[in-house]
């Protein structure tokens, strides 16, 4: 043992300054009643990224919110084929997410048009359709295409009532929906132009008609045209077609189809003229 | 010549398996071994047995295994294991561009961050020949500077624990987290800051981190000269680690150490001033040298090592320009290719880098130099001979960081 | 709307079309004249499931809706499973916008479908069936419905004791493309997001509703009624070795006479053109075997006989079986690159492979056929597509890259037309504005 | 569920309350109904005869076995305290703030602590020489626990007094070892064969010099009974050994830091080196056991060091003159003071000694814990001395006046020295065992043996020459 000083001296101070420390004030923050304040730099916060071109990082296609077991994931914005997405999940994860949009807050202009206020529906009838269904959310396509039948579209206040009521997630909902093409969530539209994108048609020009009506209707098939006058749809000839591509115009079947023609019809069902003058 | 794969012999081949349980002595004999090395390792002589310490175990300072042969306390003869912890960093620079590489050798130095997450900053502004703003360059030496302090806090700390003192690593974490409490305020992040960028750092000074440093400068190291106090001329403290792992010069040199191991034999070499970067030529601080390179010594060194951070935070301090914070870069950066070696002075040692560019946007090559790989392999030589308890105090003295090691 | 039903060739046997009256709704009657129901009877009277479900693997009879397994076996799994409840769901839902193979079939001989139904049934022991049929197609649903009712009138189904009990329910379903996939339409039928599952376990282990499912084609169970009255031997000697029996084929595009024909199996394309078909108007210049997830053969690749392995080989499939002649006046890589970007839209969504990747090779197609073609774009196409084919989790997903795929590997002199000299060979294509793939 | 008919609060079912009372009804009429038939038939009273008789015939083992159940039902608690002295005590010193939310100031953090353990599976790996395995923690808890039943708490308030006392302690204790052997060697795991190995070690290197650190006392005392050897030391503060033995204390006290295995020998279950030594393949009550019984042997060790050193129950204070100079006159014997004879000190009770003892509880209170302000820690202070004055006062009624002192003076010097115990354990290293091993050959024994002639030769120098 080194004893160029008086052995036990060192250890006895150290005893001593450790009992000093009892009286000073201790270091914890106890967490759940003492809040540590988060820098504004604080980088741990879940927000929506763009990457640098600008564009959203996400395609909030939902599978990251319905895998979250916690359902703290918050998402909302617009998918590539131009539809807006809801939201999804619990947002009081973070105590001062009060506010709905995450997205609002991070101060990024996105079209969150879910969020816009939607005018409320008369939700007589879709009651009877609920408890037709007996509030189940297995019944749900069934009482989604009945819910279409009595307003012809699935109004937003409608899905939020049916979602409140059977227990199923909105987005579950919304998701199932967007997985038929026949139901639709745009309001029901005065004209309806349906092309038939089978092999024989594509054959005979049937991607170009397309391809024109596209252009000329300012949407993709089973949307509607921005005005809310046209809507783009497919049909199925069967393989009967011949000569020029299927397509039907409210019902009756066009004599033969062309890129040109798509645009004279496409120009008059916008303008609202009755189908007959603009054949 | 056989194959490495086809020498692993099944486990059903009888004399692979496990003799009946409940002898306490039996092991799983190793494979045929490989090297001679090996097979003087593994023939356990009798009284001897061979003991696995880690990887999953309290103090290895990460993940590392050791196979030990002791004869009762005695250490006979000891093997690392290391890899646990190896993600193939390197070749993951290569896929990303150089900033995809800042965040990917942040977690490479996880207690000091600041430094490996500069490598590739570093190594690319002497490809690209960049003049980075001095605004810029101040902060940067302050933000080293003070992780530097953090980092030393946890080694005492973790010294302390190896050994048996409890006390000691609460006031280390005391210290730790005012520093890094106002490096989250600065950079975002407490732990990974990932806050250089090429061509400067990611963001100025702001109000809340020069308050927080400005109250924190006013009582700095207090802790750590709490720590001191109760660890200095502790008699059992020093009866553990002086003379213990004593490293010669030539076997520092030989061995390519660096960092306070190197300086603990007297060799006065320290990044900062033997090639210097960024500011340090314009600062006065000295580099702390002792020399007769045991724990003990290791120890000491660290402490003076807190000081002189602490002058250099406080030059800094009075010195810093005013001005831009990050130089102007193409949106696609595309280094112009050629190689790079970047080095600089972290807790650990001399934190360096070869980096190699093809004129794309991703590194051709991104060699890592990670001063504890080097450090450790001295434990292997010290601990030879000694008792259980010494391996822990040795590795602690030499402070390594697995991430960096296994990269 | 519907195709006239060509006659086959001299030696090509009747098995699905053999009561196919034109014109008139076949009631109960002339279809019980012409020898309906009597399998069933003979089945139910003096056979006992077993030895039904024997004679249909000993006939190896293969699924007709496109993969092709073997229908003995997949009963047989399905009668294993201790679940006590059974069901048989007839894929009636004929998904490729270009074919009405399955509805023909339906519209003109509903008694074959139902008793096939009513015999799987039996012997797989399901208390309810369910026979799907597209909505685009009502006319097959109402014919089927009223078939079912004389069934019940004539008491085989829908009794009260206990294997006649079954139940048989017309159901319309609504859906894209994808729902064809046999989990797809599972998942519509119980009212489900339509989205296909993973496989195993097959819907024969866990299907409706998570109970044991036999899930077939109209086209295989209205074959099942012949082999049982005519014994598993009769059947094996029709069609090829490997793949016995009859399908139903669509001929169409430039050949003369276009039209569904009964097609015994390991019959050549060439013959089937020649022969119905009545031979190409003009200059052949390639064959589309299997409607939108089909491939394109060369003419000299006629000779291919009409079998799962032979047509794969080729790089088609079965499909939907349609035959569609292309004259010079096609351009094939825009045909492809259309029918691609339909899958894409068609397609569910699930895995990201087929929601990006289809979207991608679309993208890709696109780009030859507008001539932006990047250097690495043809090598990018083909390990594009064999990423998505990996990565399939249903049938849609494994094909959806062939046209592609047939088009690179039979006509490459047209794709290099596309990117090196940038012209078409057929006129065709102007920079062609997909919507979506230009803009992007 | 039409709301035409009123809904009659029908019960749904007995209040758990309501099941409580009923239940102890039930016993209590049982009991009624029970002893009613023993009277009347006249079988009771032959019983209770009986008993009583048997009971005179073998007073001394019916003393004994309730005397080893008080020892054994003492150490539980007495673990949980020190447990949570220890908790609270080293975080304090650490600046943090220890245990916080069991209870107030999370005084329920050992007791839950406890019942965590008992709950947790106790599981027996494969491998292990099972008989050996289980039986390890019993001996170890047993071991430390039989001790306790000689050490005299309060005058007259010992489990046994028996002449060889110390002799049985070192006994005792000395199992606790083969106790830690066995559980490292059966549980077929290379660090917990190494720590009970290493606990060989230290008891060959420390159980002599915590012997001969005894020898000195006994040779004073004359006698091994440890009863009398804290009599010999009443009186005034200077009579106890520790004065008398300085040297013996430091030795005796390093001695049993190591055979208690705290902190600066803390090496048998080393969590830095060894995992957790030879308590690494115990889980559940078996490391339960482990843990208790290195917390009682820390008890005991003090109390034992308490005993034979600093003077047992006795308050160090001879009360005698200073009731002298107060004027009471009559040799006082503590029990029966006459109030009257205090003269005018007598007020001064009623008025001075509540608000003092008020007064410095309080003041402890808002030492500890400065942000509650004073006044919230007088009102805590107030209550907490109501309570502890009622507490002694109701022991005092029931037993003695000298027995509750010499509690409380035992009690308080005890957990004093534990404190101490604690205190080192918060800011020592850990000692090499070879470090270890030399400081006890080479610097304990000797020491241990120069202070026994010592004492001897003090001793025949003191009779031969002074007496």
């Amino acid at each position: 043992m080194r004893t160029d000083r008086i052995p036990g001296l060192a250890i006895v101070k150290g005893m001593l300054f450790a009992v000093r420390q009892v009286f000073r004030p201790n270091l914890t923050v106890r967490y759940p009643e003492e809040l540590n304040e988060i820098s504004p730099r604080h980088r741990g916060r879940l927000i929506l990224l763009y990457d640098e071109a600008g564009t959203l990082k996400c395609e909030t296609c939902f599978q990251c919110a319905q895998a979250c077991p916690i359902e703290c994931i918050d998402m909302g914005g617009v998918d590539t084929r131009n539809r807006y997405h809801v939201h999804w999940g619990a947002s009081e994860q973070y105590a001062e997410r009060r506010e709905e949009s995450a997205l609002r807050r991070s101060g990024r202009p996105v079209p969150d048009r879910t969020f816009d206020p939607f005018e409320p529906v008369d939700l007589g009838p879709l009651d009877e359709i609920l408890a037709a269904g007996k509030y189940k959310p297995a019944n749900a396509l069934a009482m989604l295409e009945s819910a279409q039948g009595v307003y012809g579209h699935l109004p937003v206040a409608a899905l939020q009532h049916m979602a409140h009521q059977t227990g199923a997630d909105y987005a579950a909902l919304y998701g199932m929906a967007t997985s038929y093409p026949h139901l639709h969530f745009e309001p029901p539209v005065g004209h309806i132009v349906r092309v038939c994108r089978c092999t024989q048609c594509t054959l005979l020009g049937g991607g170009r008609v397309l391809a024109a009506f596209r252009e000329h209707l300012g949407t993709d098939v089973g949307g509607v045209s921005p005005d809310g006058a046209v809507r783009l749809d497919v049909t199925a000839c069967g393989g009967t077609s011949s000569g020029s591509a299927y397509v039907e115009v409210d019902g009756e079947p066009l004599p033969k189809s062309s890129p040109e023609d798509a645009a004279t019809i496409a120009a008059a069902l916008r303008a609202n003229v009755p189908q007959g003058e603009a054949a | 010549m056989t194959t490495p794969r086809e020498q692993v012999r099944s486990l059903d081949d009888p004399e692979v398996m496990v003799q009946t349980p409940g002898t306490i002595y039996d092991t799983i004999p190793p494979l045929t071994p490989r090297t001679e090395r090996e097979a003087e390792f593994y023939d356990v002589g009798d009284g001897e047995m061979l003991v696995n310490l880690g990887p999953q175990h309290p103090s290895t300072h990460g993940v590392l295994r050791v196979v030990l042969k002791i004869d009762g306390e005695k250490i006979v003869d000891l093997d690392p294991v290391m890899g646990y912890l190896h993600r193939g960093v390197e070749k993951i620079c290569e896929h990303g561009d150089w900033h995809h590489a800042i965040s990917n050798t942040d977690p490479l130095e996880y207690a000091a961050s600041m430094f490996s997450e500069s490598l590739p900053v570093l190594s690319a502004e002497r490809l690209l020949e960049l003049e980075v703003p001095r605004r810029a360059e101040y902060i940067r030496v302050l933000a080293w500077e003070l992780n530097r302090i953090s980092s030393h806090a946890l080694f005492i700390g973790w010294l302390a624990l190896d050994l048996g003192g409890i006390t000691p690593i609460l006031y280390g974490f005391g210290e730790r987290d005012e520093i890094v409490e106002m490096l989250a305020s600065l950079t975002g992040q407490k732990l990974l800051f990932n806050y250089m960028r090429i061509g400067g750092v990611n963001g100025d000074l702001n109000h809340d981190f020069l308050s927080r440093l400005g109250d924190w400068m006013s009582r700095a190291g207090a802790r750590i000269n709490d720590q001191a106090t109760l660890m200095n001329e502790n008699e059992i403290f020093v009866n553990r680690t002086k003379g213990l792992g004593v490293v010669s010069r030539e076997m520092a040199l030989q061995y390519g150490m660096s960092g306070p191991p190197l300086r603990a034999t007297g060799v006065p070499y320290d990044v900062r001033r033997a090639h210097p970067y960024s500011v340090y030529p314009e600062l006065e601080f000295d580099i702390p040298v002792r020399s007769d390179g045991d724990s003990y010594a290791r120890y000491l060194l660290h402490v003076d090592e807190i000081k002189q951070s602490l002058r250099i935070i406080d030059q800094v301090l009075h010195q810093m320009p005013d001005g831009p914070v990050m130089a102007k870069l193409p949106r696609l950066l595309r280094v112009p290719p050629g190689r790079a070696f970047a080095a600089l002075e972290s807790p650990r040692g001399q934190y360096a880098v070869y980096a190699v560019s093809d004129g794309s946007d991703q590194p051709f090559r991104f060699r890592i130099h990670d001063p504890s790989f080097f450090n450790l392999q001295a434990v292997v030589p010290l601990t030879r001979g000694h008792l259980l308890a010494d391996i822990m105090a040795i590795m602690a003295s030499l402070d390594p960081i697995m991430g960096g090691i296994d990269k | 709307m519907s195709l006239p039903i060509l006659d086959g060739g001299k030696d090509w046997p009747q098995v699905l079309l053999a009561r196919a009256t034109e014109g008139k709704l076949p009631d109960i009657e002339a279809a019980e004249a012409k020898g309906a129901w009597e399998a069933f009877r003979k089945a139910t009277g003096e056979l006992s499931p077993e030895v039904v479900l024997h004679t249909i693997a000993e006939s190896g009879l293969r699924g007709r809706g496109g993969a092709g397994y073997p229908t003995g076996a997949k009963w047989r799994d399905c009668v294993t499973q201790p679940d006590p409840v059974h069901y048989v769901v007839a894929n009636g839902f004929e998904a490729d916008p270009g074919a009405q193979v399955d509805r023909t079939l339906m519209e003109l001989d509903p008694q074959a479908v139902v008793e096939g139904t009513a015999i799987a049934a039996w012997v797989v022991g399901a208390e309810q069936a369910i026979i799907a049929v597209s909505s685009s197609a009502p006319v097959a649903a109402e014919r089927l419905r009223v078939a079912v009712e004389e069934a019940e009138a004539r008491g085989y189904v829908g009794g009260d004791a206990d294997w006649r009990s079954l139940r048989i329910e017309v159901r319309e379903v609504t859906g894209s493309f994808v729902v064809g996939e046999e989990t797809v339409l599972l998942r519509a039928l119980e009212g489900q997001r339509a989205q296909p599952d993973q496989r195993p376990p097959h819907p024969s282990r866990s299907g409706l509703w998570g109970k044991p499912t036999v899930v077939n084609n109209v086209k295989t169970l209205a074959a099942v009624p012949w082999i049982v009255a005519h014994g598993a031997g009769a059947y094996t000697s029709l069609g090829s070795a490997e793949t016995p029996g009859t399908t139903l084929v669509q001929l169409g595009g430039v050949v003369r006479k276009p039209g569904v024909v009964e097609v015994p199996l390991g019959t050549t394309v060439r013959q089937i053109l020649d022969g119905p078909g009545g031979s190409v108007q003009g200059s052949l210049k390639a064959v589309l075997v299997g409607g939108p997830t089909g491939g394109f053969l060369p003419p000299d690749g006629l000779d291919t006989p009409l079998t799962y392995e032979d047509l794969g080989q080729a790089g088609a499939v079965a499909g939907s079986g349609t035959l569609l002649a292309l004259d010079e006046s096609a351009c094939l890589v825009e045909v492809a690159t259309l029918m691609t970007r339909y899958l894409n839209d068609n397609a569910c969504g699930k895995t990201i492979p087929c929601r990006i990747g289809t979207r991608r090779l679309a993208e890709l197609g696109a780009g030859f056929c507008s001539g932006h073609v990047r250097p690495r774009d043809a090598e990018l196409l083909s390990e594009l597509a064999a990423d998505v084919h990996d990565a399939a989790l249903c049938g849609l997903e494994k094909d959806a890259a062939n046209p592609l795929l047939s088009v690179m590997r039979y006509f490459a002199p047209e794709f290099e037309a596309h990117s090196v000299r940038g012209e078409c060979p057929a006129g065709v294509c102007q920079p062609l504005s997909l919507a979506g793939a230009a803009s992007s | 569920m039409s709301a035409a008919t009123t809904p009659t609060p029908t019960p749904a079912g007995v209040s758990p309350l309501g099941k409580v009372v009923l239940a102890l009804l039930a016993v209590v009429l049982a009991g009624a109904l029970a002893f009613f038939l023993l009277w009347v038939t006249g079988v009771g009273p032959l019983a209770v005869d009986w008993i009583i008789e048997t009971g005179d015939a073998n007073i001394e083992i019916l003393r004994f076995i309730a005397a080893a159940t008080g020892v054994l039902l003492f150490t539980v608690p007495a673990a949980f305290v020190i447990i949570y002295m220890e908790l609270k005590l080293i975080a304090q010193m650490n600046l943090r703030v220890g245990p916080d939310r069991t209870g107030p100031w999370g005084s329920l953090a050992s007791l839950m602590a406890g019942l965590k353990v008992l709950s947790k599976e106790d599981f027996t790996p494969r491998g292990v020489d099972v008989p050996v395995y289980t039986l390890a923690p019993a001996v170890v808890f047993l071991a430390s626990v039989m001790t306790l039943l000689v050490i005299p708490f309060a005058p007259g308030m010992a489990g046994y007094y028996m002449e060889l006392g110390l002799l049985y302690f070192f006994a005792a204790s000395g199992i606790g070892v083969v106790g830690l052997m066995m559980a490292g060697w059966s549980s077929f795991n290379k660090y917990s064969l190494l720590g009970g190995i290493r606990a060989a070690a230290a008891v060959i290197s420390y159980e002599l010099p915590l012997i001969l650190g005894t020898f000195g006392v006994v040779l004073l005392a004359g006698t091994l009974n440890l009863g009398q050897i804290v009599e010999n030391q009443a009186g005034w503060m200077w009579n106890w050994y520790a004065f008398q033995q300085p040297l013996a204390l430091i030795i005796f006290f390093i001695a049993a830091t190591a055979e208690a295995g705290r902190t600066p020998f803390d090496y048998t279950e080393a969590d830095s080196e060894l995992v957790a030594g030879f308590a690494t393949e115990y889980s559940g009550m078996r490391f339960g056991f482990f843990f208790f019984a290195e917390y009682v042997n820390v008890f005991i060790l003090s109390a034992l060091t308490v005993t034979l050193f600093l003077g047992g129950y006795h308050t160090g204070v001879d009360i005698d003159p200073i009731l002298g100079f107060l004027g009471v006159t009559t040799p006082v014997e503590l029990g029966n003071i006459d109030p009257g004879s205090l003269g005018p000190w007598l007020l001064a009770i009623p008025f001075l000694v509540p608000p003092i003892l008020v007064l410095a509880v309080s003041g402890l209170i808002w030492m500890v814990k400065s942000e509650w302000g004073i006044i919230k820690s007088l009102v805590v202070g107030f209550v907490l001395t109501n309570l502890l004055v009622g507490a002694a006062v109701s022991f005092w009624a029931i037993f003695s006046f000298e027995a509750l002192l010499g509690l409380l003076v035992f009690f308080g010097k005890s957990f004093g020295l534990v404190a101490l115990f604690v205190l080192m354990r918060a800011t020592y290293p850990r000692v090499r065992i070879d470090q270890m091993a030399n400081f006890a050959w080479k610097w304990l024994m000797p020491a241990a043996l120069l202070n026994i002639f010592v004492t001897a030769g003090a001793i025949i120098i003191v009779r031969e020459y002074f007496s």
